[in-house]
């Protein structure tokens, strides 16, 4: 065998130094000399092995842009930290480096949070409250640079009375604080002035239950676990992640066994079910896909156009069609992952002569050519997709064959993004959500609230349909101060009452995120979790890899 | 780079051929060149009747179908989608046509004045034209594609804005030589002795030689201009998913190659392939009458 | 078959020249560097290719110590002799006949059946040496020519040749032996250093049949090693083909150079559309090839002519033709040579003012205004001269059919006139099939398309013809045509500049011959005395 | 031997321009100074097009910072991240790139959140390498075709070579990826779908030996018909040269006349035109990247594309026609070996 040249590894953060080009540059050399040796050696690599090896390996769909958890919060940096609060099974939150959940005072603008002491950084330095702070001052400081500022702007202060408790001080009562503090914890020294100079990106310092071993830019990420994390050494020891952009590659590797499993679209999914030892695993997930309806158009300012919009909507067709199945048909940003905030009943049906009926007693009858119009202006819009999202896409196509049955014509547009914030003033747009989904605060606040309505370049995805419904304003601030859990699910269920009766945008369906997976049943502890927005194999059956035991 | 600019072109000389099927490819043979042509007018006719004659909206989808194999219904199978591929094959054609055409004749047009400046004013803008040619020349057509295409995203006139803008140095380099071999051929001497004046000499024996090279040319560039399409949108550069483009077709096609469905793949590639080869058919033999 | 009687040919002992020279060609044997001598003696080649019969009937006998020279136009299927004697005919051609070469040390071996790869390693380059035609054709552009002679020496050098012949030059070190050899044949050893686009046609034609001597083989096969070449080149060919056979050897040579036949061949066989029409001694042979003289005009002194006064002409730095006076009266035959590469073109186009002079005028009486040339002379002046080019196929468009080209000028010149009358005339003058005027340029022959530039000119009935080189790339038959008809218009009253390096041929249509000779400030035009100093030496002794 | 001898005239005919091969190897190292000259300015064109490219899109850099958090980041939290990246006027933003470059600081890449210099070292060997094998396997392939099929000029494989090449150079080179993955990998499982080497494999010469036969043997197929085409109409004319038949002529036995008379010469047109095909080859390349996941810098460049990424956009486009810009180089100096006619000062 040639030689094993020497482990090839971005390293720090400074300028490229020569050596390392050349290091760079000797390895295809070393390559080419083994090509000679090697050949090409036919025979398909090693199946996975069926008893329980400690090694993982996982394809992801593209490389991390960066591993700084107050950047990428939930995703793979769930594994390098720890955040105050954790996500346990069921998405039911659960204390994390916090040793108990955090206790509010009784007008829920004081918390306090005691921290645990067996907890130390993978660069061997001592965890405490100072880093807590540190890391909370920086996310809500706009100039470090942190997509997730806004979500902590109720925070007014985060202090340490001492080394094991953190105080947050709010500037107004909040119920749903602790769904909020699960960013990871990374040690203040590396934080940095800033996102753009952080080492966080590359070279994570956490309590989590892995280290970075290696990045191959490009190529792959291994993680390996650590034998002196809190929670206990995980008993898989090294997972590798392989970035495969292409869905049909990562499908490929996933059934000749190179990888033990990937996160791919409904149907590929559904192509590999059952093939040699691949299982697919959904979990459920907030993630909802809905359609703006922006009330600056004349037809949208009036509710039963919107309400017809609704019931002509073939949500289980999309559901089955688009997903395979793998996902719940929703009529308001509410899922079912919020529990029992979630109202089954507020529900459109599929109705497509209700609707004509409806739009016919709006005024808006069929015109020439089939589309309807009321005193010369057509019920006609464009809608907005991303291009470079198929699954919306394909929503906007199911969508615009849909409102072509009854009659409104829908004009799609592919966009980018700057593109999609200029149109959101009066086109309609495919909105995805649930990107805190653990509780229903953050996961509806920005959609309804008419705080958000008045069209805002910075911010166009917040209530992109301009809604402003004073009740429905009243029943969200009410709940945020509710402190008791029982009484602010009644709240949410009677506001999604509300939106049936005038519905904000067509909420068409929540996902559920489809990972194909091998050898699962070797191991203890494989559980099914509510998923955020952003899914890759962080999330799926791994999520709680670091707990999983051999069988 | 050329010592002596009024020198015909030697070997020495770097003529960048536009796609490998131009000089390289072997003489037509009269029957070859025949099939050809009636495969480039069954295609053009493919794509500009069958959207016509059979008026599908784009956009309806139809999941419950999803993809079924070539059958008499839908000759050429049904996409992920369920949508007919016979149809979207010819919307995808027109599209991929139309913006190859345009960008073509684009680069033509640009070429032609590129070139005709050049020769004509010559001197210090002859040097300069050149260094110019030789530099769009030296990058590779594709980055510049992307360049462009990833600055201004995902429209028609993004392709055609690339195509034209990479491909017009072969057209200059075809103006300028024919322009200047005016001064040196034993053909323009021999017209100055016979008594015919500068004007009667260009409508005569130039610009006729002219417009033949350059509807070659133009044939040309439009297959190299369907695959830079193909390959931006390929990529996710190029025109938007919902709107049918080859492109988008074989990205589509790729996607659902696991899934068995081998048809998506097939017909796009298959449509691509045909275009290429007739356009080239048609068009590649001629090249070689002209060096005479 | 093996007829060892000779027929009409005779042995190699009797010198069919006087002063052959004592030694040389004596028998075989006594000579100090005699070896293996070999005759060919052909009999009934017959060539037919699909359906055409190339060659019918030959009967040739290459015998040692002469050259046999076979002459003939071009296609008359020369070439294909030498061909068939080195089996490199095309495939699906038919062969009959024997060509038995016989060597004294008793091999026989019949080179029309003999196998390709026995051939290859026998015959080729140690027994029979060929000089292929086409002055560089012998190299490949990419070698020097003296890595072509190593590589022979180092393949030869293997197997000692199996004729086994003892040859003062095989025995000296190969290095050695490559510069007796080019001394031999008049070239510089530092030639040999250099690729073959580095030296001129005499040159590459010398080394080209110095490469097939390399082993002296006992038969030289050489296919018009004159092609192209200016008289004093082909000179030395011939000197060096004459001493070669004298050596010994025996020497074929297939050319279309009457001079060259006439300068070396002890015996010339000459072939006409594929049959041998006569053979023989040169003497009575060439007998009726003397360029024909045609009857003299009288001029008058005072007619109107195209006068050159001083015309001087400069390229980048380095002047091309030093001031000059030349002038062409109206039915009067100027020829014009020199070197090639002296500057004739040059001269030819200013006095056609085709290009403006560096200095000086060129005046033609009755021509309007100051003086002009190129586009800004009016067209009705510039038709007064013609000017047709030594290369038809670069003066025509390659897309219009011939009878469009011959037409146009005259049409835009005078849209009235029957042109196509007058061109179906002027054609047929010139021996043109009109039928092939409908054709496009390369589907007809150099020839053909020479002789519709002559019509394309004449038809503007110009006042005079300015012709550069317009023979050198025909066949004796196609020049002598237009030379006729050269000499008719002259004898209409058109005058005539007629620019060539044949001399022989010059001398025989014009009035006055002008040479143009290098110089140091440009080309100087002198008169070509009457007899030309240095005959065509043909005794090498 | 006297009789030759003086027959002959007296030598020093005029010989056209001598040049010994030392003038001829300073005129080849004037080329290539003059290429290098020539390629700096082109360079930092280049660099200034990509730059004014992006200040023209209508792409806000915070957008792409922001990437898949976009959509959620809040008002404030998008005015914080356009605050850290600044808003410089972009012509100094490129002037600060150009002159940082030669000293190896290409600036900071928005989509790696790293040095762009540390990219652009680690992935630009691989493509490299992808390249280089690519070509040379279809250089291989090519003369092996051209040879056999010009020497059997009514052999069955002449026949299928023109026309099969002819329509494979028809089909664009990501086609050709795809299906040969399908094909190869896909349907017989014989190699792997793509990546640098087997997941969590060390890179050893043996992996990644395994993970470069797809992409190599793509880059081959797409190089493959302009070459093997080129070279089979040239060598067939070589062969019908008369300097060929001379060399048969001389006893020369086949193998040589082949490789010392036919090759070089056949070699001198495909060399001309290989000067003009390289931006082909890296074209390519990107493409056979992106479908096999290969780490190249054809693969960055893509990437940086769709994120936006300017700054790494603009080092990778540099340095891609650096790479085509060399190659022609190699190939003119390559053909000024072989061809003793191609005057260097005249490329």
């Amino acid at each position: 065998m040639p030689h094993r040249p020497a482990p090839f590894r971005v390293t720090t953060h400074g300028g490229p130094s020569a050596p390392r080009l050349a290091r760079a540059g000797a390895v295809p050399a070393a390559v080419v000399l083994g090509l000679v040796l090697a050949g090409c050696s036919g025979g398909s690599p090693a199946p996975a092995s069926a008893p329980a090896s400690s090694t993982l390996a996982l394809a992801e769909s593209a490389e991390y842009t960066t591993l700084n958890p107050l950047e990428q919060p939930l995703g793979i940096t769930g594994k390098m930290y720890d955040g105050l609060v954790r996500v346990g099974a069921d998405g039911v939150l659960e204390p994390g480096l916090a040793s108990a959940m955090p206790t509010p005072d009784e007008d829920l603008t004081t918390w306090t949070v005691t921290l645990r002491e067996d907890v130390t950084f993978s660069d061997g330095t001592a965890f405490d409250a100072q880093d807590v702070v540190a890391a909370y001052t920086a996310v809500r400081d706009p100039a470090y640079g942190s997509p997730l500022a806004t979500d902590y702007e109720m925070v007014e202060s985060v202090t340490a009375p001492d080394p094991t408790t953190v105080v947050f001080e709010l500037s107004y009562p909040y119920a749903g604080l602790p769904a909020r503090l699960t960013l990871g914890v990374p040690a203040a020294e590396a934080l940095g002035a800033s996102v753009a100079d952080s080492a966080l990106a590359s070279e994570p310092v956490g309590t989590g239950p892995y280290e970075v071993a290696e990045w191959r830019r490009g190529d792959s990420l291994t993680l390996a676990a650590r034998d002196d994390w809190w929670g206990g050494t995980a008993q898989v020891t090294t997972i590798h992640l392989v970035f495969v952009p292409d869905e049909t590659a990562r499908a490929q590797r996933v059934r000749s066994g190179e990888v033990d499993g990937a996160q791919l679209s409904p149907l590929t999914a559904a192509s590999l079910d059952g093939a040699d030892g691949i299982e697919v695993v959904t979990n459920p997930s907030a993630d909802f896909r809905a359609i703006s309806l922006p009330s600056t158009l004349p037809f949208f300012a009036d509710a039963r156009v919107r309400v017809a919009l609704n019931l002509a909507t073939d949500r289980d067709a999309m559901v089955e069609g688009i997903l395979q199945g793998d996902g719940v048909a929703v009529s308001t940003p509410f899922t079912p992952a919020q529990g029992d905030a979630w109202s089954p009943d507020a529900a459109f049906e599929h109705d497509p002569d209700g609707a004509a009926a409806l739009l016919d007693a709006a005024g808006w009858t069929a015109g020439p050519g089939g589309v309807r119009a009321k005193d010369g202006v057509p019920l006609a819009f464009d809608l907005m997709y991303f291009a470079d999202d198929t699954l919306r896409r394909d929503v906007a196509q199911a969508f615009a064959s849909d409102m072509a049955q009854v009659g409104v014509e829908v004009r799609l547009e592919g966009v980018d993004r700057p593109q999609a914030v200029a149109g959101m003033r009066d086109k309609a747009f495919v909105l995805g959500g649930g990107d805190m989904p653990y509780d229903p605060d953050p996961q509806v606040y920005r959609v309804l609230h008419s705080a958000f309505a008045p069209y805002d370049e910075d911010d166009a995805y917040s209530n992109p349909s301009m809604y402003a419904d004073p009740q429905v304003d009243a029943l969200l601030d009410t709940a945020r101060r509710e402190p008791d859990a029982a009484a602010r699910a009644a709240t949410y269920r009677e506001l999604q009452a509300r939106l049936i009766a005038d519905p904000p945008m067509v909420t068409v369906f929540a996902l559920e995120h489809t990972y194909v997976a091998r050898g699962l049943d070797a191991w203890d502890g494989v559980v099914p979790v509510v998923e955020p927005h952003e899914h890759g194999v962080a999330w799926g059956p791994w999520w709680n890899v670091q707990e999983w035991t051999a069988r | 780079m050329r010592s002596d600019p009024y020198a015909p072109a030697r070997p020495a000389i770097r003529p960048r051929p536009v796609g490998v099927i131009t000089a390289a490819r072997p003489r037509a043979l009269p029957a070859g060149r025949v099939v050809a042509a009636a495969g480039l007018v069954v295609l053009v006719l493919y794509a500009l009747l069958v959207p016509v004659l059979v008026p599908v909206d784009l956009d309806r989808v139809d999941y419950a179908t999803g993809p079924t194999p070539p059958s008499l219904a839908h000759p050429f199978g049904t996409d992920l989608a369920g949508r007919d591929l016979l149809v979207r094959g010819a919307h995808g054609l027109r599209v991929s046509l139309v913006a190859a055409l345009a960008g073509a004749t684009g680069a033509v047009v640009l070429g032609c004045l590129v070139g005709a400046a050049c020769a004509l004013v010559g001197g210090r803008l002859d040097r300069w034209g050149m260094r110019v040619v030789d530099g769009v020349n030296a990058v590779p057509h594709l980055l510049l594609g992307i360049v462009v295409a990833a600055a201004l995203r995902g429209s028609l006139l993004t392709i055609v804005l690339v195509v034209a803008a990479t491909h017009w140095t072969q057209t200059a380099r075809l103006v300028r030589a024919e322009l200047l071999a005016l001064g040196t051929r034993d053909f323009y001497r021999a017209a100055v002795s016979l008594g015919l004046t500068r004007r009667q000499v260009l409508r005569h024996h130039a610009a006729p030689r002219l417009a033949a090279q350059l509807a070659v040319a133009l044939g040309l560039l439009v297959p190299h201009a369907v695959w830079h399409e193909s390959t931006l949108t390929f990529l996710g550069l190029g025109l938007p998913p919902h709107q049918p483009s080859l492109g988008a077709l074989l990205d589509l096609g790729q996607q659902a190659l696991l899934s068995g469905a081998w048809w998506t793949l097939a017909a796009p590639a298959g449509l691509l392939v045909a275009v290429t080869l007739c356009l080239a058919g048609c068009l590649a033999g001629r090249t070689e009458d002209h060096h005479g | 078959m093996a007829d060892t009687t000779t027929t009409a040919t005779t042995t190699a002992g009797t010198a069919p020249r006087t002063g052959r020279g004592t030694g040389s060609g004596s028998g075989p044997g006594t000579d100090p560097h005699a070896h293996a001598a070999a005759t060919v003696r052909v009999r009934g080649l017959t060539i037919a290719h699909g359906d055409a019969v190339v060659l019918d009937g030959v009967d040739l006998d290459l015998v040692p110590g002469t050259v046999h020279a076979v002459l003939g136009t071009s296609g008359a299927g020369k070439s294909t002799v030498v061909a068939a004697l080195t089996g490199t005919l095309p495939r699906g051609t038919r062969v009959e006949g024997s060509a038995v070469l016989e060597t004294t040390d008793g091999t026989r071996v019949d080179l029309l059946g003999a196998p390709r790869r026995a051939r290859r390693r026998g015959l080729a380059g140690r027994v029979v040496g060929t000089a292929p035609q086409g002055a560089g054709g012998a190299f490949t552009p990419t070698m020097t020519v003296g890595a072509h002679l190593r590589e022979v020496q180092r393949v030869a050098g293997r197997g000692r040749p199996r004729l086994g012949a003892a040859h003062p030059h095989l025995g000296a070190a190969s290095r050695r032996q490559l510069v007796e050899l080019a001394h031999a044949a008049g070239a510089e050893p530092g030639w040999l250093e250099r690729y073959p686009h580095q030296l001129s046609g005499g040159q590459l034609s010398r080394l080209g049949l110095v490469a097939a001597m390399v082993h002296h083989p006992p038969v030289l096969l050489a296919d018009e090693p004159t092609a192209g070449l200016d008289a004093e080149a082909t000179r030395t060919v011939g000197a060096l083909l004459a001493a070669y056979a004298a050596a010994g050897h025996t020497v074929l040579v297939i050319t279309h150079d009457v001079a060259l036949a006439r300068q070396t061949a002890h015996l010339v066989t000459r072939v006409a559309r594929g049959r041998v029409v006569a053979q023989g001694a040169p003497a009575d042979v060439l007998v009726d090839d003397a360029p024909v003289a045609r009857p003299a005009r009288s001029v008058a002194a005072d007619a109107p002519a195209l006068v050159a006064r001083a015309v001087a002409a400069v390229r980048g730095d380095r002047p091309v033709l030093a001031p000059t006076d030349l002038a062409v009266r109206r039915g009067e035959v100027v020829g014009l040579t020199g070197p090639s590469g002296v500057g004739k073109s040059t001269l030819a186009a200013l006095l056609a003012r085709l290009d403006p002079p560096d200095g000086g005028q060129v005046v033609l009486a009755g021509a309007p205004g100051p003086e002009r040339a190129g586009f800004d002379l009016p067209p009705a002046e510039r038709r007064r001269v013609a000017w047709v080019s030594q290369h038809p196929h670069l003066a025509v468009d390659p897309r219009l059919p011939l009878r469009r080209t011959v037409e146009l000028p005259a049409r835009l010149a005078d849209p009235g006139a029957d042109v196509t009358a007058l061109v179906t005339g002027l054609a047929g003058r010139l021996g043109l099939d009109p039928a092939l005027l409908d054709r496009r340029p390369h589907e007809v022959s150099g020839g053909e398309l020479q002789r519709a530039c002559v019509v394309r000119a004449l038809a503007l009935a110009p006042e005079f013809l300015v012709l550069d080189e317009v023979t050198s790339m025909l066949d004796a038959a196609t020049a002598a045509d237009i030379l006729d008809v050269v000499a008719d218009e002259a004898a209409a009253g058109a005058g005539v500049l007629l620019v060539s390096h044949d001399v022989a041929s010059l001398r025989a249509v014009c009035d006055r011959v002008l040479k143009l000779h290098p110089g140091a400030g440009g080309a100087v035009l002198r008169p070509l005395p009457d007899a030309d100093p240095t005959p065509l030496r043909k005794d090498p002794a | 031997m006297t009789t030759l001898q003086d027959a002959a005239p007296p030598p020093g005919a005029r010989t056209t321009g001598s040049r010994t091969t030392g003038s001829r190897a300073s005129a080849a190292l004037r080329l290539a100074g003059r290429r290098l000259a020539w390629a700096l300015p082109l360079v930092v064109v280049i660099s200034l097009a990509v730059f004014a490219l992006a200040a023209v899109s209508p792409t806000d850099a915070a957008a792409s910072f922001l990437g898949a958090r976009d959509e959620f980041a809040g008002a404030a939290a998008r005015q914080g991240v356009e605050g850290l990246l600044g808003d410089r006027h972009w012509l100094a933003s490129w002037w600060e790139w150009v002159v940082g470059a030669p000293g190896g600081d290409l600036g900071w890449s928005t989509s790696v959140r790293a040095d762009v210099g540390a990219v652009v070292a680690a992935r630009l060997p691989w493509t490299l390498l992808l390249m280089v094998l690519g070509l040379a396997l279809a250089a291989v392939l090519g003369v092996v075709l051209a040879l056999v099929a010009a020497l059997r000029p009514h052999g069955v494989l002449a026949r299928v070579l023109a026309g099969g090449l002819w329509a494979l150079s028809a089909v664009p080179s990501f086609l050709v990826a795809t299906t040969l993955m399908a094909v190869l990998s896909l349907g017989l499982g014989w190699l792997p779908a793509g990546g640098l080497t087997d997941p969590g494999a060390p890179v050893t010469a043996a992996q990644v030996g395994r993970h470069l036969v797809l992409p190599v043997l793509a880059v081959a197929l797409s190089q493959l018909p302009w070459i093997a085409l080129h070279l089979h109409r040239a060598t067939t004319d070589q062969l019908r040269t008369t300097s060929t038949e001379a060399a048969r002529l001389r006893g020369v036995p086949e193998r040589r006349v082949l490789a010392r008379h036919v090759l070089p010469g056949a070699a001198v047109p495909t060399l001309a035109i290989a000067g003009a095909r390289l931006p082909e080859v890296v074209a390519g390349s990107v493409l056979v990247e992106q479908v096999f996941g290969w780490p190249g810098l054809g693969q960055g460049l893509v990437q940086a594309a769709l994120a936006q990424d300017f700054a790494l956009l603009a080092a990778a486009t540099v340095l891609l026609t650096g790479v085509a810009l060399l190659g022609g180089l190699l190939a003119d100096l390559a053909l000024v070996r072989i061809d003793p006619r191609t005057d260097p000062d005249a490329l």
